[in-house]
């Protein structure tokens, strides 16, 4: 049975700011009416809501899908709100997808908001609870730790040198500055400017690191035969994948992404995809952090392990590259809102793939491209492949 | 796209006001060993998609589905948490196989309500923290008005909903899984303590803590597993505005429309007749008959007397929480729609025992996700 | 199912929290709405033409079509009592000395959610109920700035 | 989108507009409180500490030994058959030298968090991703010196200070 094919026709999102002055519900409709707008649909036509936000600790709001539903537009609607930590914002549009590929839903309106400056005085302190409350949250930890600790075993495993993971923040803090959207956009950006940095948790310092922010993005699916009604232009989901390692993360080997490459391939597998690298020309991997690019690169089979920095060090990332990585600007330069950073990733896609990206654009009519997002105690894998 | 869903195995662990023996992990371990065992499945060779209900602060954890994978099998496998009611996981189980990307898939409730030393003001929490939050109410109070005006609107009487406690309290001295099976007197529940006039705390269901786990599958999947799946004929969910202010404070629109939903993909189109049993939401006393009006069982303002005339009863022409509902049973926080939908299964199976509604062939099943919260959700499952 | 025991000795449980703090903007619409009630004692209201509804408090966008709202209104000090309670347990539910009579006064088709000042057996649904607002040098901006509703003398 | 759209949405603010009351806000702080139970596994680990002993399990079916102890085996979902009685000593997998408390506080001498090791659980290798590692942190060491691999041991608190607690390990500190 063949699956039942589903299509992006709209997309709209908010600023990414530090500190928002609209209310989550707020910021969610600003998102989802753009979206709406922009394939000229109403709510009338929307038969289900999806919605995204990572931790309630961060909005403040106990149950916080169902207090910012209505800004998502959930009134009198099929609502729900998935939930896979810092992976949120690539598996809500996988949510929408299969709401949509189930046969029950023929449009779905799909909205990812953030507002972290809720969180006072910071939002990093929200993350001391994503710890195990028992064996790990009596040590004091941080988000940082598992970063830093992350980033140390990656390094040190393949030698590779600070100076260079540098060069990813450069790159995504540069292409930023061509989104209206960012918040940390920056064209002359330099590899001493990160290394000069402060150091919050060696081997990770502040410039690595994608900044707190506040923001939302919506997109709209439907189903094959009213997208095509609807717009010449439909950016198809070809492959959703999505994946959880254990909990127990101090048992497993950091220097790998089993659960982004499980993620990968399951989506590479839906979309028909044998050999990545040369068959996906976009990549909009989840980037909070820059090494995390490079682990996230080859957990996607787009380098070898340990070689992703090469397509740094060789221009291939870059916007006129072989294989452009987040032309957006990523987290790291838009702004991280995480939900909203991931949902912005696919919501880029879908610009660049109709060839709407503006100053942006990636040149050669690209065809496909891959977003994906990872979250939770470095353990989920979020994966969505899409073409015209 | 027209593929069929079964439920081809339940499991369960605790079921008791307090479960000190075991973990939250362990609970769900039990659960899950007990379903997979029914469904005669290996999760770690069988299972394609895992899908848990949880909320953070009722967890006391952030990015609470991280805990989730290991004591399910589920590790490296596709795993999501919806934070929503556990119908609401029923549904996303629904969608994943329909949609042809699993073709058996695991749903996971639990609540360790017992380790919540703080319910109130967690609960409190979801309030709008700006117009709502700075009166600084206990929540309940959302409750209470709800009640008062459905009382105004329908005509339904205090005596009536405190009748479904009698009812429901005492059809969980016939469950075993029940935690607060009793014989009470209406006047016992009428003149009771109050909490949120006209609604008495003994019309407030008290909680439970217990895991669930429910294995889902796709129709040749199902037929080949076992001779007597429980099918899904039908699934709706639907919210109303989330805002105090402006929203239905009678009636119960989101119910109506995620019922329409679930009977429209069930082909039913006359509850009354065609349902053999409902379980109902019952979180508090008066949803019950609120809930039974707006899923058209009856008409609106008629479920007060029909449960007076017996109609509800266990032995009724239409029995409605056999198990005892939340109120006999415990609430179940997010798992509550969970524990539903394992006495619908067990009543269709004819596994039910001393509850046990004679010849059940359709059940209903629905729940609410509680104060402050607009958002419903409704199965229809056959034998 | 296991094979392992539990150390008789292990202790029962652990406790902690989750600690949370948080500083939440009014937004679009509550900036205008509470700077409204604080610096001229009007309750606003925002009318969706489309829809035909009128929400209270007001909003800057229309739950129903997600149209922007612009037409803001005054909706007068009085509205109708919709529904109401007497809650018995505090905010964390503990119980409360003096019962707290609380109810939804509706203004156009929203309305606000706030302590009755009366006996509430002189209360009925569909009652007149009037906002009294705090002196204006006491007001914040907040929900607070109105003390409680109170029936309308006649 | 830049095609469509020219304006977007998002008031952004700045921590002065909180000060000088530009705009309204609301604080609050949220009361939530959990007394976790700890249950067969956890529960008999937290009484191993305060004996002075690191509790792994070991699995049924594939022997693999991890620790902290869980009833259930995540990879082959058997039980997990007993628990064994670990070393205090391990080795660093990985480590960091953070300047920052968890509530983003800046500190001059860094906490240095590591994942260690510990001595007698399965091996990560080329062929088995799975290991006996936890969280805790270095002590007793200069924070240049520190490197994976280095082999160190825990440093306890004194019995009658023990409370069934992961911090009844003071720190790890390398082994000379």
């Amino acid at each position: 049975m063949g699956m039942r094919k589903v299509a992006v026709i709209g997309a709209g999102m908010t600023r990414f700011v530090r500190r928002a002055l609209e209310t989550p519900k707020e910021l969610s409709w600003e998102a989802a009416r753009m979206a709406l707008e922009s394939c000229e649909l109403t709510m009338d036509d929307i038969d289900a809501v999806c919605f995204g936000t990572a931790p309630d600790a961060f909005d403040g709001v106990h149950m916080n899908g169902e207090y910012a539903s209505d800004g998502a537009g959930a009134w009198r609607k099929p609502f729900m709100r998935s939930f896979v930590g810092g992976g949120t914002g690539v598996f809500v549009p996988i949510q929408g997808w299969y709401h949509v590929a189930s046969g029950m839903f023929d449009v779905v309106l799909v909205v990812a908001e953030e507002k972290m400056s809720s969180f006072y005085p910071h939002a990093q302190a929200a993350f001391l609870t994503i710890f195990d409350h028992t064996t790990e949250r009596a040590l004091g930890p941080n988000l940082l730790w598992i970063f830093a600790l992350e980033m140390n075993r990656y390094m040190t495993t393949y030698g590779l040198k600070k100076e260079d993971i540098a060069r990813v923040a450069v790159l995504h803090k540069r292409n930023a500055a061509a989104h209206p959207c960012a918040l940390l956009g920056d064209p002359n950006i330099t590899v001493e400017d990160v290394l000069n940095s402060e150091v919050l948790a060696w081997p990770v310092q502040r410039l690595d690191v994608s900044p707190v922010s506040d923001g939302a993005v919506a997109i709209v699916l439907a189903a094959e035969h009213v997208a095509k009604r609807l717009t010449d232009k439909p950016v198809w989901i070809e492959g959703v994948g999505w994946n959880l390692d254990t909990a127990y993360w101090t048992n497993r080997d950091l220097v790998y992404p089993r659960y982004v490459e499980y993620a990968a391939r399951m989506a590479y597998e839906m979309a028909g995809i044998k050999e990545p690298r040369k068959e996906i020309h976009i990549a909009e991997p989840y980037d909070p952090f820059d090494y995390k690019v490079l682990h996230h690169l080859e957990g996607l089979q787009l380098a070898p392990r340990g070689r992703a920095i090469e397509l740094y060090l060789d221009g291939t990332a870059e916007r006129d590259g072989d294989l452009p990585i987040c032309p957006s600007g990523g987290l790291l330069g838009v702004g991280n809102p995480i939900a909203a950073a991931g949902l912005m990733k696919i919501a880029e896609l879908f610009w660049q793939l109709r060839g709407e990206a503006g100053e942006r654009q990636v040149p050669g009519n690209p065809r496909r491209g891959v977003a994906q997002a990872w979250g939770d105690l470095m353990q989920v894998g979020t994966v969505v492949v899409m073409g015209r | 796209m027209s593929q069929q869903v079964a439920i081809v195995g339940v499991g369960w662990s605790g079921f008791r006001p307090k479960t000190p023996d075991l973990s939250y992990k362990e609970l769900m371990y039990e659960a899950a060993v007990r379903a997979y065992a029914d469904a005669g499945i290996d999760p770690r060779r069988d299972v394609d998609s895992f899908v848990s209900v949880a909320e953070d602060f009722i967890e006391g954890t952030s990015i609470t589905d991280e805990y989730v994978p290991d004591q399910l099998g589920a590790v490296l496998k596709s795993v999501q948490t919806i934070t929503g009611d556990g119908l609401h996981g029923l549904a996303t189980g629904v969608m994943l196989i329909r949609s042809g990307i699993a073709r058996i898939v695991v749903v996971e409730g639990h609540s360790k309500a017992s380790n919540i030393l703080t319910p109130d003001t967690i609960t409190a929490y979801a309030q709008d923290p700006v117009l709502n939050r700075p009166l600084r109410l206990n929540t309940h109070f959302v409750a209470g008005m709800e009640m008062h005006r459905y009382l105004y609107e329908s005509g339904t009487t205090r005596e009536q909903c405190a009748a479904v406690v009698v009812k429901n309290r005492r059809n969980a001295l016939r469950n075993p899984l029940a935690s607060y099976g009793a014989d009470l007197s209406l006047d016992e529940v009428l003149f009771g303590p109050p909490l949120a006039w006209p609604l008495g705390k003994r019309e407030a269901a008290p909680t439970t803590d217990g895991g669930i786990v429910v294995v889902l599958a796709s129709e040749d999947v199902a037929r080949a597993l076992r001779e007597d799946p429980i099918w899904i004929r039908g699934i709706g969910w639907c919210n109303d505005s989330p805002s105090l202010e402006s929203r239905e404070w009678g009636n119960l629109p989101y119910l109506q429309q995620a019922a329409q939903m679930a009977y429209a993909q069930a082909g039913i189109r006359d509850p009354w007749n065609e349902i053999d049993l409902a379980e109902v939401d019952d979180t508090y006393a008066y949803k019950e008959l609120q809930s039974l009006e707006a899923l058209g069982v009856c008409g609106y303002g008629e479920a007060g007397s029909l449960l007076e005339a017996g109609a509800f009863d266990l032995d009724g022409e239409f029995p409605v929480n056999p198990s005892g509902g939340s109120l006999g049973v415990g609430h179940m926080l997010e798992a509550t729609g969970l524990m539903r939908t394992l006495e619908a299964v067990l009543q269709l199976r004819g596994e039910a025992g001393a509850h046990q509604v004679e010849g059940a062939e359709v059940a209903l099943v629905q729940s609410w996700r509680g104060v402050p919260t607009t958002s419903g959700a409704v199965a229809i499952l056959t034998n | 199912m296991t094979f392992l025991e539990r150390d008789a000795h292990a202790p029962q449980a652990w406790f902690g929290r989750l600690p949370a703090a948080h500083r939440y903007t009014y937004g679009l619409a509550g900036e205008r709405f509470f700077r409204a009630l604080k610096d001229e004692g009007k309750i606003l209201g925002s009318y969706c033409p489309k829809c035909d509804h009128t929400y209270v408090p007001a909003t800057v966008f229309c739950e129903r079509c997600l149209g922007e709202l612009t037409d803001w209104r005054d909706m007068g000090l009085v509205g109708e009592l919709h529904t109401f309670t007497v809650l018995y347990v505090d905010y964390e539910g503990r119980p409360l000395e003096k019962p707290q009579v609380v109810g939804l006064v509706s203004f156009g088709d929203g309305g606000i959610v706030h302590f009755l000042n009366a006996d509430p057996e002189t209360l009925i649904i569909g009652m007149p109920m009037r906002a009294v607002l705090k002196p204006p040098a006491e007001r914040q901006g907040s929900i607070l700035d109105i003390q409680y509703f109170e029936p309308v003398q006649e | 989108m830049t095609v469509r759209f020219k304006h977007f949405p998002g008031v952004s603010l700045d921590e002065e507009d909180f000060r000088e009351g530009k705009v309204l806000y609301q604080m609050d702080e949220l009361k939530a409180e959990y007394a976790w139970d700890t249950g067969i596994a956890i529960g008999t680990y937290l009484a191993g500490l305060k004996r002075g002993v690191i509790l792994g399990v070991r699995c049924s079916h594939c022997r693999k030994v991890v620790v902290p102890p869980r009833t259930v085996c995540e990879w082959c979902f058997r039980p997990m058959e007993e628990y064994v009685e670990l070393p205090d000593t391990g080795t660093v997998n990985t480590f960091s030298l953070c300047y920052i408390t968890w509530d983003m506080r800046r500190i001059s001498q860094p906490e240095i968090p590591a994942v260690i090791h510990i001595d007698g659980t399965s091996e990560l290798g080329p062929a088995s991703v799975v290991m006996g590692g936890i969280l805790h942190k270095l002590g007793e060491v200069d924070p240049n010196e520190v490197h994976i691999g280095m082999r160190v041991q825990a440093v306890w608190k004194p019995e009658a200070e023990r409370t069934g607690a992961i911090t009844d390990i003071l720190y790890f500190k390398p082994i000379r």
